[in-house]
């Protein structure tokens, strides 16, 4: 079934993205952010396709290179902002930063730094939706390096077990860090080896927006319907490094400039045009609002207020006269 | 009142919490009935509550406490189960980096009801692998409250308690203390996390223990008793919050203090303990702090090689009877 | 490639296995042994077939249930017995006892009381004769309840990224303690699932001796010839409940009978006296010898001396000045 | 003589090792060049040694130092990195059921000559799953031996020595110390485990300190010389085994002590530092021992947020004057 979504939305979502990434490379390059930073820069499609693909209440969880995916499911580009100044309004009151950005209002369970962690927390997630009978789904986004971590297999197996509406997106940029497949990779054909737990499993074209969205809506009905898992296999790339202070060294130089020919923004703008949805001056308009958004956006952050000292010792514990008596033992 | 085993203490807690609250359910490796889990403390609950609330797993800690944390994060309030305490050690991100941390990582956002059982400590010669008790480690981390009963009564009331509370509680029972009795209420009641309990009153030394140890320590003080030391037992139930003030008092009275906890002794939870009162209490003590654990070594099979290593009644005297001035 | 064992030499060991087990049973019921005990009666032919495909310095890590694993690849019935007791001079000096169960000098690798821990050291093993080029192969056997568990996936995916001479062997006695395939396993055809990792997988009778040997022998031929890993899975049933302690609840009365009548060593001896190998009478006298042999080894394990206590303090490290400083701290 | 940064020392260690002896290799992520490790501690290895000895590994610590234990028991030398110290909760059942015990399991026949190397410790703004500082349980388990060093000189002389060892050991480094510089002999060499390193001279206290609390204590030391306060400064550099006589004789001087671990406070290994000198210096203390530790709460991002939970050269002041009474 094809969802009814707004081309325009994907385009505009795609283009914030690609602008908020731009803007944090070069907020970091300018000394301007602390921690690490990971960026998804021509991953957007994957990012994109899959989260509008998904109900505002249905859930998703993340990696350590989650800035795409969890602006695409909603969290406020300038709350993700401010998180990564490490203002006290962030999206986790500078508690996170840029691997941990959570919006649990938009079922953003969380970017996460341990490579896997997402996909039982998913699990767990879909297991509540089908308890509660609430017909939410759970989506958990991958790299190609956690292909072969124990989590996945463990999650996809009892996401199966339960056959519960979990839609596994394999986010296959094609480098765990610096390490190239054949490092790390023993599985001769990842679609193949996924159908082997009896779910459907598909290869999409990770920079194609529409093919991308098209699969997990697919997948998310089929989750709906109390179907079970899905697996999507989604071929990306990421034109930087694998964080900030990598240069992206051992990869081939065609191979990047090949991938960024590939460009999923660019393209779907030929797509958009060539059929009429719009013009490219209308989508010369909706990019120019994402720039100059995220520009204000940045300004601003850098302004946001630090939160003081003190709010250290804050949400360590939901109850607070315990906790406190936890966290300062006798210095109370 | 009346008498019940440490097991059926577990049982009832979580079954009285399944009918109380729709959203509360058991999640780990084979809880149903007619097996009821390794230990049986799940037994007869899913016979009359359904499958639907008490959920088998794999065989994979790790992710049966990330998906027990995505259900807690997502509405319900999962008390998941973990065969024994060494297998935490297949669980460890799921349960620190995850559990402990989300609402801190998240800046408040997330909510964690997740109550994590699992039985530890020595005694039934299962060897190395199937008998540690890692305390130290689970209170080493911030976001996480600990929990460790040593009777019936204290059972039923913290684990009631832990499975209302919104924050992740790992609760720590022991595998020679499900066959022990005492009464319980007959009628729902609950024990405040934080609140130590004094299992003993005496004036001459203090001994704070936990879990098994506290019948070893009340062993150790009939013992003392007849050698004319009177011995005050505190037992403090939840490890994390401490109750510190319930020992510092005790302290101040006897001016001597022996720790007893089962984990090896090398950066155990007894370290802890000693630092904390020798910090609070320096002018209070008449004599060195003593920690009473097992051996830094791993446990051994064969049974009295394993009593060797683990703290016994004999240890608690001896040490006692050290601070006492006395060899 | 069908390699060359002696079917009385297999007769003899499954018989061998049954005595000692049957033996442990009486012992343990008659309150004689400590600890846990894990019967795998029932489960022989698996055992013997795989573990007589191995040469003497081939290495192999069994399970918690490895009586029958360890015997046949080599531990000495009289060193495991007196393991049992908890005597001194038993296979691992009574700190293993019978989940533990190793002898190095037969390439055992050990008996482990983790589920699927075995998996990962068989892989270094396997990784550590290709380095060495010894030629030698490594064998791990788990149980269909450690399907699901994430080691068994970072172990088969790197097995096959390596290319290493590695034997997957699946225990398949249908039952995860008293959990059932259809509470534990979402993977419809674990054949199939193996396959995806691009590694041979069959699946054999693990009730007929002679399927399991050749089945393996082909297995271990292939990672002697540098061709990578390979899966087996063989179904077969314990008689017993998981543990001593265990009625073995939950298990269909019919079902369990059923599995009682394809008991592996009866229907061995009716293909070697078919063959004409040798008579009834003959395997008679294996078959009493091997009992004798028990019996005998039981009443010896039960007088040998238990180890004096400071050997508690044995053992941990290999450098004794630094060990028993580790252990003894200030004490010393 | 020359002067080298932390991160070559253990770079080196690890190139010299490998070229001395072909039993020995690298296992894990990413090691290989041109990227060579996380922290670049791997850099130029493989592209002089070779593949074959440098090994790049799938996304699996469970099973990374699973399969480096089986390499162990069957005639090679692994050297395994874990990227990040926080990750070893990902491998905890390998490091603890396997590694530290298979030999005490087998009864002595295992021999596990096996160095796991990590890098732990905040500092970075790497937030709550990358800044761990988790010595203090991996020194509560029986058969590990570990490793903390504070200079280049110590990192490459105990690298060498574990190394070299047929125990395993656990080998933890610092994230924030592999810039900083220092002088190592030209040639081989190596450091014994179980020797402290006093690495500044005093009278009034004593500051025991750990890894990149090492620097902290030197530079709190010069600040309390400045305040009339003469601080010994005492590196352990193994923390298993400890040597509890060097840090038994100088509190035998000084009668005051501070433990400083970047560990949370709470069952870390200051505890156990200060439960081991009570009890056998318990006469020689003018004053309660302090600890210095990160605060009881999970790494926040925000660097001054941070700072604020780490210990700080501040903090040891503090305590430091605490022990003498000033406030
Ligand atoms: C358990 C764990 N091991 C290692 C790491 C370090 N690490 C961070 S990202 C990364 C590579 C991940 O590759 P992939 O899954 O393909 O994601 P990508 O970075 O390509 O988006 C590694 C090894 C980690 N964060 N967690
Ligand atoms: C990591 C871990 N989790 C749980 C257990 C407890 N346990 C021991 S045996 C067992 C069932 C194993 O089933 P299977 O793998 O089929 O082996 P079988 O007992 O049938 O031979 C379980 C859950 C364990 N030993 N290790
Ligand atoms: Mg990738
Ligand atoms: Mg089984």
């Amino acid at each position: 079934m094809e969802s009814q979504v707004s081309w325009l939305d994907l385009f505009r979502l795609m283009s914030r993205i690609r602008h908020f990434e731009q803007t944090a490379f070069e907020l970091y390059t300018a000394g301007k952010l602390p921690g690490f930073l990971h960026l998804s820069i021509g991953q957007e499609a994957t990012s994109v396709g899959a989260c509008t693909a998904l109900s505002a209440d249905d859930f998703m969880a993340s990696t350590h290179r989650g800035h795409g995916d969890t602006i695409a499911k909603g969290v406020s580009v300038e709350s993700a902002m401010i998180e990564l100044f490490g203002g006290a309004t962030g999206a986790c009151h500078a508690k996170g930063g840029s691997m941990h950005i959570a919006d649990f209002s938009q079922g953003i369970l969380g970017a996460n730094g341990i490579i896997g962690a997402g996909i039982p927390i998913t699990v767990g997630a879909a297991l509540s939706a089908k308890q509660r009978k609430s017909g939410q789904v759970a989506l958990c986004f991958f790299g190609d390096g956690a292909t072969g971590i124990g989590p996945l297999h463990e999650g996809m197996n009892m996401a199966m077990l339960w056959k519960l509406p979990v839609i596994f997106v394999r986010q296959n940029n094609h480098y765990a860090e610096s390490t190239p497949r054949h490092e790390y990779q023993g599985i001769p054909d990842v679609v193949r080896w996924a159908e082997g737990y009896g779910m459907p499993a598909i290869k999409v074209d990770g920079n194609d927006v529409l093919a991308v969205h098209t699969a997990v809506a697919q997948a998310v009905a089929r989750g709906r319907r109390g179907e079970g898992p899905s697996f999507i296999d989604s071929e990306t790339y990421r034109w930087y490094g694998h964080n900030i202070g990598d240069p992206g060294t051992g990869r081939p130089k065609e191979e990047v400039e090949m991938w960024k020919a590939r460009d999923p923004i660019a393209r779907f703008r030929r797509v958009i045009i060539e059929h009429n949805v719009a013009s490219g001056a209308d989508l010369d308009t909706i990019d120019n609002e994402e720039k100059a958004r995220m520009q204000a956006a940045a300004v601003m952050a850098e302004k946001e207020p630090k939160p003081p000292l003190s709010a250290a010792l804050d949400d360590v514990y939901f109850d607070r006269e315990l906790g406190s008596r936890a966290i300062q033992g006798v210095r109370v | 009142m009346s008498e019940i085993t440490y097991r059926e203490a577990i049982r009832d807690a979580q079954r009285e919490e399944l009918e109380r609250d729709p959203t509360v359910f058991l999640i780990g490796e084979d809880l149903r009935d007619p097996w009821g889990g390794a230990y049986k403390t799940t037994q007869n609950i899913s016979n009359v509550l359904g499958n639907d609330r008490v959920i088998n797993t794999p065989i994979a800690e790790e992710s049966i406490v990330g998906a027990a944390l995505g259900a807690a994060l997502t509405g319900m309030r999962p008390v998941a189960e973990l065969q024994y305490l060494d297998f935490v050690m297949r669980a460890m991100d799921s349960v620190v980096n995850q559990v402990a941390k989300v609402r801190y990582m998240s800046g408040g956002q997330a909510k964690v009801p997740l109550v994590i059982r699992a039985q530890g400590g020595g005694g039934k010669a299962s060897a190395a692998q199937h008998g540690n008790s890692l305390e130290a480690w689970l209170c080493h981390v911030p976001g996480l409250f600990v929990a460790m009963p040593a009777t019936p009564y204290d059972a039923k009331g913290l684990l009631k308690t832990a499975i209302r509370m919104d924050d992740p509680v790992f609760f720590i029972e022991h595998k020679m203390l499900y066959m022990t009795k005492g009464d319980v209420p007959d009628g729902d009641y609950t024990i405040p996390f934080g609140v130590a309990d004094i299992k003993r009153t005496g004036d001459d030394v203090t001994l704070v223990a936990t879990s098994r140890m506290v019948l070893y320590a009340l062993e150790a003080a009939a013992e003392l008793e007849k050698q004319g030391i009177s011995a005050e037992v505190i037992d403090p139930r939840t490890l994390v919050p401490l109750d510190e003030a319930a020992i510092l008092e005790s302290v101040h009275k006897t001016n001597r203090l022996v720790v007893v906890n089962e984990g090896v002794e090398r950066c155990g939870w007894a370290a802890e303990v000693t630092a904390m009162v020798q910090k609070c209490a320096f002018s209070d003590l008449d004599a060195p702090i003593e920690r009473v654990c097992s051996l830094n070594v791993p446990l051994p099979f064969q049974p009295d090689l394993e009593r060797y290593v683990l703290p016994s009644v004999a240890d608690i005297v001896r040490a006692a009877r050290l601070t006492m001035g006395k060899v």
